[in-house]
């Protein structure tokens, strides 16, 4: 099974992390009265990126970009996509470092270009991610203390025997700030402030052209991937659905299916995402991080109050 | 998609993908920007067929010289042009960019782009409509089918004539030679 | 009211001709010398919109005239007043060979581009202002463009004709 | 080997050092060199070693003993091999210094002194040797005089408040007991009451705290960190602040006993939780101060000061997975910190000095080996997975969840999401960016320099992939302390709720890293441009002008000023203004002042002996 | 090494128009700002010079991309009075609502260029949307899409066609409809009031001393509209307001350009209802290549979309002109005020200030 999925989930990873990036711009486009690009798009920008010439800003330029794909790549063996889950060691902390790995990976790639405007994405970055990582480490210690566990592949199961986190009435907090932060998490608007093409020329990636563009889109799209995975890992309880999966239980069904009924809850959440985008202007980032640590951090805090004592 | 095209995306998928994800350089070099923001939205939505502004030109392929082109901005022009990852493509607007349309007489504004930079294909027009956009895009799908949108390759391989005459424009050029002997 | 202005400036100052072609507007002629001082009567008079600075370039009588073109801003926020209806239109006229001028950016502070821009086409030089430095143009020709011996079409012959295409350059033609 | 043959190495070396100098500074170096490289040696034979001997007796009667046991030989190890570096690091550093001699001799003396520390059997040769080593370190940090000097004197005025504390206890429990003997004074203080077990784990705490700089006593660390020589920095930061941590373990887990350390006190009251969330504090104020330096040593001391607070945190909190993580965090730390501050004095050699985050740039291509050991110094201070800082924040951050303590290891998380921030502006200030056209030609950092910054890069990654290494000698120690043990292999850990194994960390990231590597060279090539081939929208990147450095996290900086103050100084500054001008009346006597400072401390003992009383009478 | 220098614009996803500002700044905060112009310089004063009186309304047009008929309309009002031609009535009322239209595209435009600015691509794309159905009136009356050259010195080119104001009614009102959704996703979106409030203030003292015009003036609250100081047009025969905020900031200037709209919406009914329904639209002018205009001079003012647009013209009796000098509301706002107002501002809003000080290059650069 682990070795299956050792080749299987960065497959299924990246190629919904596309679809969701192509569906994202198809759903913007209807919602601005537009037709829209085909789905597969970003799959084409890739292609194109891959065949043009890029430039290159000195050896650690290259590293950059290549330690942030490859790490994204490690980062989808820890997470457990529908009933696939490779690697399991280190649990829930070493995926919050994985995390962080594949923007700071960006972060030395865009330095290393030595260009202001990526500086100044990156510093943005760094920041939101600051801001938002307040109420995301206290939703999962909520949920860590919760469960009592540190591995993500637990938490799934403990909610394939006891119902969604979400619907849990000690988690809903929780999963309501996470929610919150999901735009945050995503680089959506209102938090779009890293790319922001219109104010500092789409940021970190300023300098990135060709291959090294088309890895970050792969990289964006594994990002998007796991950022809203981990949410319905954690609270959607992944790849259950009421019981439906209960009868194929052991045979190769049951994780194929696993596997689209946890996609089919991930286009639900990114709907959720993108219907906030369309209707949001940007924040400043010190906007966006006052607001990440007003109510989110609120919310998480009371949850996590409410889980202690309760224990 | 067109099913016969999967045989042209097999042979060489980097030209059907630069055919169909143009990515153009945001730049308002001339008066025919004030079409581009109508093709890009509602109305006309280039995105369907894959054209989408984007902020640098490190990330972009197609390059819209919207209009007659001052000496300032010619410096500015073929440092972004030359900033652009090949293959690229310039598509001039209008008549300004062909022979200096209606400003023949500035004594600020050049008379023909393509001698300064290699132009792949023209819209003419004052303005043109975003209609005609789509007509040069399309055009300049064929180009590229033929191998005919060769202006990236003519610059390098006349880098030294083009340099020459921007050098006659503009004096001294405050940054090195794009294409040393080396690179050629 | 404007025919009070009219004795006013009269009164004042000794080498201004004032005429009044029309309701609105007012041509003050001076000699450069007390255009400053007449510059910040005007303001104080309640003049304090600096409109534009423009410049004529009379080449047969070997002059540039400078134009102030000076109204005022309604004090009141309902009703208009006299004042702003006027356009006071500030003549003078300078030498044109080593054309210079005093800068009237003390008075008026966005005069600052203006004088910038009349400084580039006319080659006027403002004594006292702080940046003289290209507004519009980056190239550098011999006589500033918008005088009246500037040929453009000449200038465009010589310099943007001669640029050979890429196909001639490559056959040796210079 | 004898532990007194070690010592009388240690100690006689530094002599010979100083004296050699005064012959040649060859003879002077090679003699430092042999001589640091000789205890690495000798200490790393004693490997295993359970050892005790009395070297002197007739001290008013008390036995002086040293003995080797696990801790010692752990902190020994650590203490010689990364002072060995630092004097290697140091031989071009401080080519053209001058007193260079007494630099040496100050060095191998702290050497020796700390040596002594960790291999004290008793109170009295710890109590000295710690004396030794802080008017040593005192003469040390104040070395480049002026400024250095005020860092000097702030240190030593706090290391005095905290050897009198320590005095204070070693003589009560002397009058107690009788004895010095640590093993002895252990078992003697089984059964005495809890209010005396109390008071000697209080002063003890402020001795060991002002040395590892917890939050509220830390206020000598930064500038006493950024006005010492760098090779020396290294040395403080690395491990002579960690003497705290060797305290600390030895006053809650060897002398007042593991079991009775936690079980001091009820839910917030106890001991160890006031302890924690002390560290917790230490952990997250201090990184966040950390953003707002611009000098590039001040903020590597700031993290100095924060991750001190994982090591307490990790001991107080009092588990097996904790102590192993605390323990094992000191040794990472002290790894990556020496790594760094090297870094930093690397470039200072380079650039005559400049070590201002704000006027430097673009040196990674300048300074390769400088920039990998920062790039990986810094990754081990985040943590990132495949160092080895990653396992025992690890560690820590799974005993504190587990053990239920979420809101701790909310604190600690959130001080590694601080450090991400500050450490990568350190990074990107001095190494990435523009390369300042002034520093175009510099001069090549000398191989001596070079070789202890790759020793120490191979080293984070060596234990972050191995951790099993030093985790087996930490998994001894926390036995020998009553705790139970953990079930360690050469990888990772192995636990029921959640195992670490960096194998298949490690495994994935080079497959995938391969392949990446492999996609991107089979991709069309890249053509490399300078970097003024750059985006400027369409204008030319001016020259020394396009680098993002000042204020790099500038809506933090607005938002956060007004609370990352360091209230602390502020506060203890006030005190000594205060009774500054209380001594005005005595001034006769008292002039200047470290008068004042005297003071302080005569009324703080008093306070102290204070609360003693208060305590015995419950 | 302290200072950074970063260049907004030219090639600028953020730059409307091709211009460029260049900043100074420390953290993020913006220490200097300079506006780098010229990017789009034409000479077209000098052009003017060589080409007759008539030929010079192509050019004029091109000044300004964005609403070029109030150049033209400006244009035409400076021969006029050089050479003492009266409008017809009908003529009037036809270049007001014209000029009416025009103001509304560009309003529009602006606001697809704001909420650009701040990623706000849903209005953008309504914003331009909604200004195509506008520029389908133009292209109706006109034949062009965006440069005109409807006015003409006497009047206007041609009446309008059997039906258009109704059909520009219809169009006026299915915009308006859709007010209420602009406002609550736009103007009065709590989020885009927080990003755009008390950033780029221009208090009035200081707009007055940096002679401020248009909206930025508007929204200091001074009623500075050269539509009621000195009417040209049909404008005096109907009754409007002028919208002013008091703020000064980039969030009164957007809601005062969004008011101008509105109110110009209802101009334009108010003008369809009071235009007379028959009459001449031009009066007769000369022969355009012999066309001679005795010699004089005059300085002629009107309110464009982005305030007072004034033309000095001088004459020298020839069928050329002497003498062209416009006066373009951005040259000012663009150069004196908008440097003013970036300093100390974060550089996420430089995009920001600018098109709310409604800045448009080739109107500085000409």
């Amino acid at each position: 099974m682990n070795i299956i999925a050792l080749f299987v989930s960065p497959l299924i990873a990246l190629i919904a992390g596309m679809f969701f990036l192509g569906l994202s711009r198809k759903i913007s486009a209807r919602i601005q009265w537009r037709y829209g690009p085909p789905i597969y798009q970003p799959v084409i920008d890739v292609i194109r990126s891959f065949s043009q010439k890029s430039i290159t800003h000195g050896k650690f330029f290259d590293f950059g970009i290549i330690l942030s794909l490859s790490s994204s790549f490690v980062l989808i063996l820890f997470l457990p996509i529908g009933k696939l889950c490779a690697l399991t060691s280190g649990g829930l902390i070493a995926f919050l470092y994985l995390m962080l790995m594949g923007p700071f990976g960006i972060a030395l790639s865009g330095a290393a270009a030595a260009n202001p405007n990526s500086s100044i994405g990156i510093s943005r970055k760094f920041l939101l991610a600051l801001a938002y990582e307040v109420p995301l480490l206290l939703v999962l210690l909520t949920v860590m203390t919760h469960y009592h566990t540190i591995s993500l592949v637990e938490i799934v199961n403990i909610q394939a025997n006891s119902g969604w986190a979400f619907g849990s009435w000690a988690l809903i907090l929780p999963g309501i700030a996470y929610l919150l932060i999901l735009p945050a998490i995503l680089g959506m608007r209102p938090f779009e402030v890293v790319g922001a093409a219109q104010e500092i020329s789409s940021g970190p990636i300023a300098e990135f052209g060709g291959k090294h563009l088309a890895f970050y889109t792969l990289q964006h799209a594994l990002h998007v991937f796991v950022g809203i995975a981990l949410f319905v890992d954690i609270f959607l309880g992944g790849w259950t659905f009421f019981g439906l999966l209960n009868p194929l239980a052991g045979t190769v069904w049951a994780v194929i299916f696993g596997i689209i009924i946890f996609l089919l809850k991930m286009t639900l959440v990114l709907f959720i995402g993108l219907f906030v985008n369309a209707v949001y202007p940007r924040f400043r980032i010190e906007q966006a991080m006052q607001y990440l640590w007003k109510w989110p951090t609120l919310i998480s805090f009371v949850g996590l109050i409410i889980v202690v004592l309760t224990k | 998609m067109d099913r016969n095209q999967i045989g042209k995306w097999l042979k060489n998928p980097g030209k059907m993908a630069n055919k169909y994800s143009f990515h153009v350089v945001y730049f308002c070099t001339g008066c025919g920007i004030i079409e581009v923001p109508p093709s890009i939205t509602t109305r006309w939505d280039a995105e369907r067929f894959g054209i989408i502004p984007v902020a640098t030109p490190r990330q972009a392929n197609l390059f819209l010289i919207t209009g007659y082109v001052s000496t300032k901005t010619l410096a500015a022009i073929i440092r972004t042009y030359e900033q652009m990852p090949e293959p690229k493509y310039t598509v001039a607007f209008g008549s300004c960019p062909i022979n200096g349309g209606m400003y023949y007489d500035s004594y600020n504004t050049i008379t023909s782009l393509d001698k300064y930079i290699p132009v792949d294909g023209y819209i003419a027009g004052c303005m043109p409509r975003p209609e005609a956009i789509f007509i040069g895009v399309t055009h300049l799908w064929k180009l590229i089918d033929m191998d005919k949108a060769d202006g990236y390759k003519r610059y390098r391989e006349d880098y030294v004539h083009y340099r020459a005459n921007q050098e006659q424009i503009l004096g001294e050029l405050d940054w090195p030679p794009l294409f040393s002997k080396e690179n050629l | 009211m404007i025919n009070e202005l009219k004795q006013k400036l009269l009164a004042n100052f000794n080498d201004v001709q004032v005429n009044i072609p029309e309701d609105n507007r007012m041509t003050v002629n001076t000699k450069k010398e007390s255009l400053l001082s007449l510059v910040s009567y005007l303001k104080n008079m309640g003049y304090n919109h600096f409109a534009m600075l423009s410049c004529v370039d009379w080449i047969d009588d070997k002059e540039f005239e400078l134009i102030y073109i000076i109204s005022a801003y309604p004090q009141d926020d309902e009703h208009y007043q006299d004042k702003e209806k006027k356009n006071i239109l500030l003549k003078t006229r300078i030498s044109r060979v080593k054309a210079k001028f005093i800068t009237i950016i003390s008075i008026f502070e966005n005069a600052e581009p203006y004088e910038r821009e009349i400084h580039e086409m006319f080659g006027i030089h403002f004594e006292g202002h702080p940046r003289l430095t290209p507004l519009m143009l980056e190239r550098d020709y011999k006589i500033p463009p918008f005088r009246k011996d500037f040929d453009t079409n000449k200038y465009v012959e010589n310099t943007f004709g001669k640029v050979p295409s890429i196909k001639e350059r490559k056959e040796g033609k210079k | 080997m004898s532990l007194e043959l070690l010592l009388i190495i240690a100690f006689s070396g530094a002599f010979l050092t100083y004296l050699s100098g005064k012959i040649s500074s060859q003879l002077r170096d090679g003699v430092a060199v042999l001589i640091s490289l000789g205890l690495v040696a000798i200490v790393s034979f004693l490997y295993n070693v359970q050892t005790e001997t009395v070297f002197y007796q007739g001290f008013f009667g008390i036995s002086l003993i040293l003995r080797m046991n696990s801790l010692a030989w752990f902190f020994a190890i650590a203490i010689v091999s990364f002072t060995a570096l630092c004097i290697i690091y140091s031989l071009s550093y401080m080519k053209d210094c001058e007193r260079s001699n007494y630099y040496y001799f100050m060095m191998l003396l702290i050497n020796a002194s700390m040596l002594t520390i960790v291999l004290a059997g008793d109170l009295v040769t710890f109590f000295v040797a710690w004396e030794i080593m802080s008017w040593s370190t005192f003469l040390l940090i104040s070395y480049n005089r002026n400024g250095a000097l005020q860092a000097g004197i702030k240190y030593i005025v706090l290391s005095l408040i905290g050897s009198m504390c320590m005095l204070v206890g070693i003589l009560s429990i002397y009058t107690s007991f009788g004895t010095v003997n640590i093993a002895d004074v252990a078992n003697h203080l089984t059964p005495s009451s809890v209010g005396y077990k109390l008071f000697l784990l209080i002063i003890f705490s402020i001795t060991f705290g002002i040395k590892n700089a917890i939050m509220p006593l830390h206020t000598w660390l930064p500038d006493a960190y950024a006005e010492s020589p760098s090779p020396f920095s290294a040395v403080l930061s690395g491990m002579l602040t960690r003497m705290g941590v060797f305290g600390f373990l030895l006053i809650m887990y060897v002398i007042v006993g593991m079991k009775t350390t936690l079980h001091l006190g009820r839910g917030f009251l106890s001991f160890n939780t006031i302890l924690c969330w002390l560290g917790a504090i230490t952990i997250v104020i201090p990184t966040f101060i950390a953003m707002l330096q611009n000098d590039a040593k001040k903020l590597l001391a700031w993290h100095g000061i924060g991750q001190g607070g994982y090591m307490i945190v990790g001991i107080a909190f009092g588990t097996s997975l904790g102590a192993a993580g605390g323990i094992f965090h000191t040794l990472n730390h002290a790894t990556y910190i020496v790594l760094l501050f090297l870094s930093v004095g690397a470039i200072e050699y380079s650039t005559n000095g400049l070590r201002d985050l704000n006027s430097l740039g673009g040196l990674f291509k300048k300074m390769p080996i400088a920039f990998f050991g920062g790039l990986l110094g810094i990754s081990g201070l985040i943590g990132v997975p495949l160092t080895n800082g990653f396992v025992s924040k690890w560690l820590i951050y799974k005993t504190l969840i587990l053990g239920n303590a979420p809101f701790l290891a909310f604190a600690a998380l959130l001080g590694t999401w601080g450090t991400v921030l500050s450490v990568y502006k350190f990074l990107h200030n001095l190494f990435l960016g523009q390369l300042p056209e002034e520093h175009k030609e510099i001069k090549k950092a000398p191989l001596t320099m070079q070789i202890p910054i790759v020793i120490l890069s191979f080293t984070i990654i060596l234990f972050g992939i191995l951790p099993g290494l030093p985790l087996k000698v930490i998994n001894s120690i926390i036995v020998a302390a009553g705790f139970q043990a953990l079930d360690i292999n050469i990888w990772g850990v192995t636990s029921e709720t959640g195992t670490l194994n960096m194998l298949n960390i490690f495994a994935a990231i080079a497959v995938f890293g391969a392949i990446f590597w492999g996609i991107f060279k089979v991709a069309r090539k890249s053509t490399p441009v300078d970097q003024y081939d750059n985006y400027a929208a369409g204008a030319a990147v001016p020259k020394n002008k396009y680098h993002y450095t000042v204020e790099y996290y500038a809506p933090f900086y607005r938002m956060g000023k007004p609370f990352l103050k360091d209230i602390f100084d502020m506060f203890y500054n006030r005190i000594a203004e205060a009774i500054g001008s209380i001594c005005d009346s005595v001034r006769k006597i008292y002039t200047g002042y470290v008068g004042s400072y005297v003071m302080y401390i005569v009324l703080f003992i008093a306070s102290l002996i204070f609360v003693q009383l208060t305590w015995s009478i419950f | 090494m302290r200072e950074l220098k970063l260049y907004f614009g030219p090639q600028h996803l953020g730059m409307v128009g091709n211009f460029s500002i260049t900043l100074q700044v420390e953290g993020d905060r913006i220490i200097k700002a300079e506006s780098n112009p010229g990017y789009l310089h034409r000479g077209f004063e000098k052009l003017m010079e060589q080409r007759t009186w008539i030929q010079n309304f192509p050019l004029v047009c091109r000044i300004n991309v964005v609403e070029p008929d109030h150049m033209e309309l400006i244009y035409s009002m400076g021969v006029e009075k050089l050479a003492g031609i009266e409008v017809p009535e009908r003529g009037k009322y036809i270049r007001s609502i014209f000029c009416e239209m025009a103001r509304v595209a560009s309003h529009l435009f602006g606001a697809w260029a704001y909420a650009n600015m701040l990623g706000f691509d849903t209005v953008a794309n309504w914003a331009m949307y909604h200004r195509d159905l506008l520029l389908d009136m133009f292209e109706e009356l006109t034949g062009a899409r965006v440069y005109h050259i409807y006015l003409r010195p006497g009047g206007v080119r041609r009446d309008f066609p059997d039906g258009f104001t109704d059909r520009l009614v219809k169009t006026l009102h299915k915009i308006g409809g859709k007010v209420p959704d602009y406002n609550a996703t736009f103007f009065e979106n709590r989020l885009f009031q927080k990003r755009a409030e008390g950033i780029g203030i221009v208090t009035r003292k200081e707009a007055m001393r940096m002679g401020a015009v248009g909206h930025t003036l508007k929204a200091t609250g001074l009623k500075y509209d050269i539509r009621k100081i000195e009417p040209y047009a049909a404008y005096d025969h109907v009754d409007f307001n002028i919208p002013t905020r008091t703020g000064g900031d980039a969030y009164s200037r957007l809601l005062t350009i969004r008011d101008d709209m509105i109110e110009s919406v209802h101009m334009i009914f108010k003008l369809i209802d009071k235009m007379p329904k028959t009459g001449e639209v031009y009066t007769k002018t000369p022969n355009p290549f012999k066309w001679k205009i005795p010699a004089g001079e005059a300085y002629v003012r009107c309110e464009s979309a982005r305030g007072e647009l004034g033309l000095y013209m001088v004459s020298n009796g020839g069928t050329n002109p002497y003498r062209v000098h416009f006066n373009t509301p951005s040259f000012n706002n663009g150069l004196t005020v908008l440097e003013k107002a970036l300093e100390g501002e974060s550089i996420s809003d430089v995009g920001n200030i600018m098109i709310s000080l409604y800045v448009v290059a080739p109107e500085i650069d000409r």
